[in-house]
């Protein structure tokens, strides 16, 4: 974490999680877009990573995200049957699901962890999964588990 | 079978032929029916007319105590009891505060865990039985089943039959040996709780009923509600006074038509306590079965 | 059209999802409820006007007249509605409102049965038909109405006289109590 | 990468209100590798495209992240630029600070903050892009069309005019689709047949088309310009080279009674049969549920029954083949066309959510219709030669009531959508029966008209004016059966009145449905469709004819409910989009694309059970003399639509998406 974002912790005194959220390209991005577009107010603490699909997410993401000192992370994508990839949202499903066993197991609390699905059309509902997340992970405060080993590289 | 028996407050009195009847037609049935210890009364529609915690409550207050005293089944054969029990046991169980709410106010364990089922849905069960048991056959008599608005409504409620096109009565007085009726208002509503507090509607709403009955050929109707029972038999001389002719429909509740079905004494049915008299249909469907042809005859004197 | 209806619609609408869950907004005026309602040729305001004038907050015209104490909860609106707005229930909160609020009140014969009614389940836990309906005569000045039906009516062994309360009434009255207390008021047509 | 330039967009007063450009620009200029970050009001102007053109002549630029709005507004236009500039275009990212920034914050410190760490991440990732080549793969230039309605027919004659091969392939025996049933059309009331029958001979008689009607796709491979699909043809029980439409065997088919399904039910055909006489092709099919025959030979009888058909051909073309067919034809492109169907009001449906109109009789009472009936019937080449005359007695109806949006616009009943056409045929109906039955009453039942359309309003009010239609606002509560008229239960909520009508016949304009069966075709496409089945387009907006696979297109009712009008205006749409994808013989796509690195695969084969484009094969590795040292996975790089689901799943990290490679998605975690 640099210097830059400081801003966000200054400005209230209390703890501001940092949330890093990887979502496709097709729904949830474009969800976002939406909410944009619709300028619907959110929760500042999100940085968004973009894929092509859930499918192309790998869970190592997830504990490199945690690694890096993120104290919470979203992963969203497109509603069953609606995946861009015909199935790509199934196969992430599939494998998030064992994630979810091991993470726990790895000291880190699955609710720090919010997997959703977006689709394009559903700005709002991403507005509040930004907000819900923040504020869930702002109720666990920070998660600091894993900051002695900040630094390394993959 | 064992049941938790609510009778609801008419079924002590003006409905005691339906509670006559029940009862009668019990043991054929294998049916046992044990009354809830101290139920009290479901508030019925002056309670969720006004408020609608109480309206809750007060069914609740007999689920707890059915729970506590073993059943997982209650039988409230009035179709209004039945509604209101059926209904607060649905909205409690979608909303667990309210659940957590009522069981405060009870101050009695509570964990909404008693079925509720109506006397139609009970006797389309029994209906093999009902068919295996009949003694006399009501002789193929037409009779019309009317099954007015809490049997089948609210639909999320009830939900044991369709709504618009309900079959449950029709099955049963088939089993019975009597012949059902194709008619159009038997999901109509006959003015229910306005009985004395508006009687104009009543009679108005309760003539539109008999007379299409009548005009499909019906000798009787079946009911399962004792409020349709009261304003269809005591306000039918009222229904009938702007025609030309009184309509002259007795009034059986379903558990009578079974009754018949399986050959009961009439009296002990509490066939005698209607006000629309039943003499010359029970005469009828009791008639001694003719020497040959039974079949064929019957059909004949029918149509 | 009196007073700024964009905000009243916003109060009673939302207190009306607030108390039964059922969303007003998503009533489009089809109609389909008034059509089936039996009512509907007795009242002034049919179940599709009531779901208009609880849009746009007219409490004044909802509760100004008998419309709402009409209705027989037949349930015949909300199991056709298309979109599923629960007419029957919310009609059902409007009375409640009303009574809560002392905007409206139902019309006296109606009034005297619910409170005969209600009465009688306070003092004995169940209904003694004979007593509620002496009662309601009383309170709905109703007299003279079916009193030729009372003596046919005991011939058939259909009217207990004398009433008997239930062992535990004390818990029918507390019960009473409380849902009293959360309507802010006695339970009380 | 060491030479980054970053240019930071002001997008006018867009941006500004919450992000501090100026500091975002001034942030990423420290950050190690980028060597130039200035910010500008318009990035996507001409002089902004050529702020970043003289940035990276002047000052060496190796890749540029432009942090401005979404990728998907202006990703192209800057990687445009960057290659004009004589940069790879894969060397330019955008930072997307406008839509998931400055838009959605208020809290201008904060809001700053988080631009500087998108655009740090962007820029922390540009630095593992590698410079990338379009894909360009060859394209078959024919192209598939499923369904032989209004719009395949279209379809499909565009795309032959246009100087390209057509397969149209049609599940039904005979080619038209429901436009054939139709009486007349709105808004104009010309015939439909007399407009539709000179297409279907023309689409029969056209050199380029290839109609295999009475078939199925059953599957298809392949991606965009190289789709292999295997059609099923369904066994007509004859040979169709050998037939020659004279309808003699139709003639002497001793089985009469059978519902005909081009006359919605009302009338009757024969077990060999031809839809109807304009059918295109002309050629009978034998009904193998009705035939006893047919019947006879699936069992094995020894001994057949009938064979009159058999004997009265004079041309040998009946066979009783029962062997369905199948055929493979390349194409480079498809039209799905499948059409609708009507919904029912039965309980037949519950299985798809729908539960049926129990207040309207489910479907029991014979003088209630839908509108594809009431076509039928006032059809000239209708079961009563356009006489009308109702179902349950052949009375005619001296008053017909017509009810709108049954089944649409009703959550409760499962569909919650606007059918869209109903108004406007339902106009037509009123008109076409005051045409012919002069005194007779139209009632018709809406809740708001929906008369959006060149002509159409005017054609409602002509039918309300000067027709004499009586419309009433409210929707019917009840349908009753009363001795010989059916009970109307509706309420006028304009005058506030309960309204009771006894009609002759009740007409419903039942709701617009997707095909059963299109969730098959989809899955078969791979392209995805909502969830009443119908097929969805790429971009509601901007790609409507498109679908999300590329290649594949769609027209007319399979998408969502439509008019003809609008279903040939999408046929051509998506015509003119097949001719532009084969006015070359190549095509470029982007390479975002899947890549194996043999050398460390294992060939454990998790990433081509996950591909759902079966983009992954195995490839066998020999030494010099041609033995096997192991066999690996590779990616087809022409079907690999760049998911990344293989990367994810490969357990030995051995393939890698271009455009987002663990390195990249690594370095913009790190920036975090």
């Amino acid at each position: 974490m640099s210097e830059a974002t400081t801003g966000i912790d200054a400005t209230a005194g209390t703890f501001e999680p940092r949330i890093q959220a990887f979502v496709c390209n097709w729904c949830t991005y474009t969800g976002a877009d939406l909410a944009g577009t619709s300028r619907i107010p959110m929760a500042p603490n999100v940085r968004i990573i973009r894929l092509p699909c859930t499918g192309r997410i790998d869970t190592l993401f997830i504990l490199k995200a945690f690694e890096r000192g993120a104290d919470g992370v979203i992963v969203s994508g497109c509603h069953p049957n609606d995946c861009h990839y015909t199935a790509g949202n199934f196969h992430a499903r599939r494998r998030f699901a064992v994630f979810r066993d091991l993470i726990d197991f790895l000291g880190i609390d699955p609710d720090r962890i919010t997997f959703s699905w977006v689709s394009a059309s559903e700005g709002k509902k991403w507005s509040e999964v930004v907000n819900d997340t923040t504020e869930r992970i702002r109720r666990m405060g920070p998660f600091s588990a894993y900051h002695g080993l900040a630094g390394r590289t993959p | 079978m064992k049941l938790g028996y609510f009778p609801g407050c008419s079924l002590h009195a003006t409905a005691r032929e339906c509670e006559e009847s029940l009862r009668a037609i019990a043991a054929p049935l294998d049916v046992e029916l044990a009354e809830i210890d101290d139920w009290a009364c479901c508030g019925a529609t002056s309670a969720h007319a006004t408020n609608h915690l109480l309206s809750v409550a007060l069914p609740a207050r007999t689920l707890a105590l059915a729970e506590r005293q073993g059943f997982d089944t209650v039988l409230a054969p009035c179709a209004a009891c039945y509604a209101r029990l059926a209904s607060a046991r649905h909205e409690l169980a979608k909303d667990k505060a309210l659940l957590e709410r009522v069981a405060a106010i009870l101050e009695r364990p509570f964990t909404n865990a008693v079925k509720v089922v109506s006397i139609a849905e009970l006797l389309r069960d029994l209906a093999p039985k009902i068919r295996e048991q009949a003694k006399r056959p009501l002789g193929g008599a037409r009779v019309a089943a009317y099954y007015g608005c809490l049997l089948v409504r609210p639909t999320e409620v009830s939900g044991f039959d369709d709504a618009e096109q309900p079959s449950s009565m029709e099955a049963v007085i088939a089993a019975a040996g009597g012949t059902p009726v194709e008619w159009r208002r038997k999901v109509d509503c006959c003015g229910a709780g306005f009985s004395l507090s508006r009687t104009g509607s009543v009679i108005r709403l309760g003539r539109a009923i008999l007379e299409d009955a009548k005009k499909a050929g019906a000798e009787a109707i079946a009911v399962g509600c004792p409020m349709c029972h009261s304003n269809l038999d005591l306000r039918q001389k009222a229904m009938s006074r702007t025609l030309p002719e009184p309509l002259g429909l007795p009034i059986l509740f379903l558990s009578q038509v079974v009754g018949l079905g399986l050959g009961l004494d009439p009296q002990a049915l509490g066939l005698g306590r209607h006000f629309v008299g039943t003499g010359s249909f029970v005469a009828k469907v009791t008639a001694p079965p003719a020497p040959a042809e039974k079949p064929a005859e019957t059909k004949q004197e029918v149509a | 059209m009196a007073g700024p209806a964009s905000t009243r619609r916003s109060t009673l609408a939302a207190e009306i999802r607030r108390r039964t869950g059922l969303n007003p907004a998503k009533c489009y005026q089809c109609g389909k409820c008034s059509a089936g309602c039996p009512m509907a040729e007795e009242t002034r305001l049919r179940p599709h006007d009531i779901l208009r004038l609880v849009q746009r907050g007219r409490r004044d015209r909802l509760f100004a007249d008998d419309s709402i104490w009409l209705c027989l909860t037949c349930e015949t609106c909300s199991a056709r509605c298309p979109n599923e707005v629960g007419p029957a229930r919310i009609i059902d909160a409007l009375r409640e409102l009303a009574l809560e609020s002392g905007e409206g009140a139902p019309p006296r014969a109606i009034r005297a049965l619910h409170e005969s009614f209600l009465k009688q389940i306070r003092r004995h836990g169940r209904i003694f038909e004979f007593g509620m309906i002496a009662g309601f005569k009383l309170r709905s000045g109703k007299l003279f109405a079916d009193v030729g039906k009372m003596p046919a009516t005991m011939k058939r062994g259909k009217l207990a006289l004398s009433p008997r309360n239930i062992a535990g009434v004390g818990d029918v009255r507390r019960i009473f109590d409380a849902c009293a207390a959360a309507a802010g008021k006695e339970v009380r047509p | 990468m060491s030479r980054i330039g970053v240019f930071v967009c002001h997008c006018g007063e867009n941006l500004g209100r919450t992000v501090d450009a100026a500091e975002v620009a001034r942030a990423s200029g420290t950050l190690p590798g980028v060597a130039h970050a200035i910010d500008y009001k318009y990035m996507c102007s001409d002089p902004g495209q050529a702020l970043i053109k003289q940035a990276v002549a002047e000052k060496k630029l190796d890749g540029v992240v432009v942090a401005a709005c979404s990728p998907h507004m202006h990703e192209k236009t800057f990687r445009r630029a960057t290659a004009g500039a004589g940069v790879n275009p894969f060397l330019c990212e955008m930072a997307n600070i406008r839509e998931h920034c400055s838009w959605i914050h208020e809290n201008r410190p904060a809001a700053t903050a988080k631009a500087i760490d998108i655009t740090r991440s962007i820029v922390e990732k540009l630095k593992r892009n590698a410079p990338l080549e379009p894909i360009r793969i060859p394209v078959e230039r024919r192209a598939l069309v499923i369904g032989g309605g209004i719009a395949g027919i279209q379809a499909a004659l565009d795309i032959a005019d246009g100087g390209r091969e057509v397969v149209l392939v049609e599940k039904g025996p005979s080619i038209g689709g429901h436009m054939s049933q139709l009486s007349e059309t709105f808004p104009t009331l010309d015939c439909s047949q007399c407009i539709l029958t000179p297409r279907m001979v023309e689409v029969y008689q056209h050199p380029r088309i290839k109609l295999l009607a009475y078939s199925e796709v059953e599957a298809v491979e392949g991606y965009i310009g190289n789709f292999t699909v295997k059609i099923r043809r369904k066994a007509r029980g004859l040979d169709e080279t050998k037939c020659n439409g004279c309808g003699q065997c139709q003639a002497s088919c001793p089985q009469k009674k059978i519902p005909s399904e081009f006359d919605a039910g009302l009338g009757k055909r024969s077990a060999i049969y031809v839809p109807f006489p304009q059918a295109v092709p002309n050629i009978p099919v034998i009904d193998a549920r009705h035939c006893a025959r047919w019947k006879g030979i699936v069992k094995g009888l020894k001994k057949l029954a009938c064979g009159k058909c058999l004997e009265v051909c004079g041309r040998g073309a009946i066979t009783f083949d029962l062997e369905d067919k199948f055929v493979t034809e390349k194409v480079g492109a498809v039209v799905v066309a499948t059409g609708f169907q009507l919904y029912e009001i039965g309980r037949d449906h519950e299985a798809d959510g729908l539960k049926g109109y129990g207040e309207y009789g489910y479907g029991k009472i014979p003088d209630v219709i839908d509108g594809l009936q009431f076509e039928r019937l006032a059809s000239a080449s209708g079961p009563t030669a356009g006489k009308l005359q109702r179902p349950s007695d052949g009375k005619e109806p001296r008053t017909i009531v017509f009810l709108q949006c049954v089944g649409s616009r009703d959550p409760a009943k499962g569909i919650e959508y606007c059918s869209k056409i109903c108004c406007m045929y339902v106009a037509k109906h009123t008109m076409l029966y005051r045409h012919k039955v002069h005194d007779g009453r139209a009632v018709v039942f809406y809740m708001d008209v929906r008369a959006g359309g060149k002509g159409y309003e005017e054609f409602v009010r002509r039918a309300i004016e000067e027709d004499g239609a009586e419309y009433i606002r409210g929707r019917v509560s009840r349908l009753e059966r009363d001795g010989d008229v059916v009970r109307v239960q509706g309420f006028d909520t304009l005058s506030g009145e309960p309204v009771t009508i006894d009609a002759d016949l009740v007409v419903l304009a039942t709701a617009m449905r997707s095909q059963p069966g299109i969730e098959t075709l989809a899955q078969k496409l791979s392209v995805s469709y909502d969830r009443h089945g119908f097929i969805n387009e790429a971009h509601p907006k901007l790609r409507p004819v498109e679908t999300n696979t590329a290649g594949i297109f769609v027209a007319g009712a399979c998408q969502a409910p439509r008019d003809i009008p609008d279903s040939v205006a999408m046929a051509s749409a998506a015509a003119s989009k097949v001719l532009g994808l084969f006015s070359n013989a190549e095509l470029e796509r982007e390479p975002i694309v899947a890549r194996v690195d043999e050398a460390t695969c294992a060939g454990c084969f998790h990433c081509l059970r996950v591909c759902a484009y079966g983009a992954v094969e195995r490839k066998e590795i020999r030494d010099k003399k041609g033995n096997l040292i192991k066999v690996v996975a590779s990616v087809n790089r022409g079907v690999c639509q760049g998911c990344g689901t293989c990367q994810a799943t490969c357990p030995g990290k051995s393939v890698e998406l271009e455009g987002f490679t663990d390195p990249q998605i690594y370095a913009a975690i790190n920036a975090f």
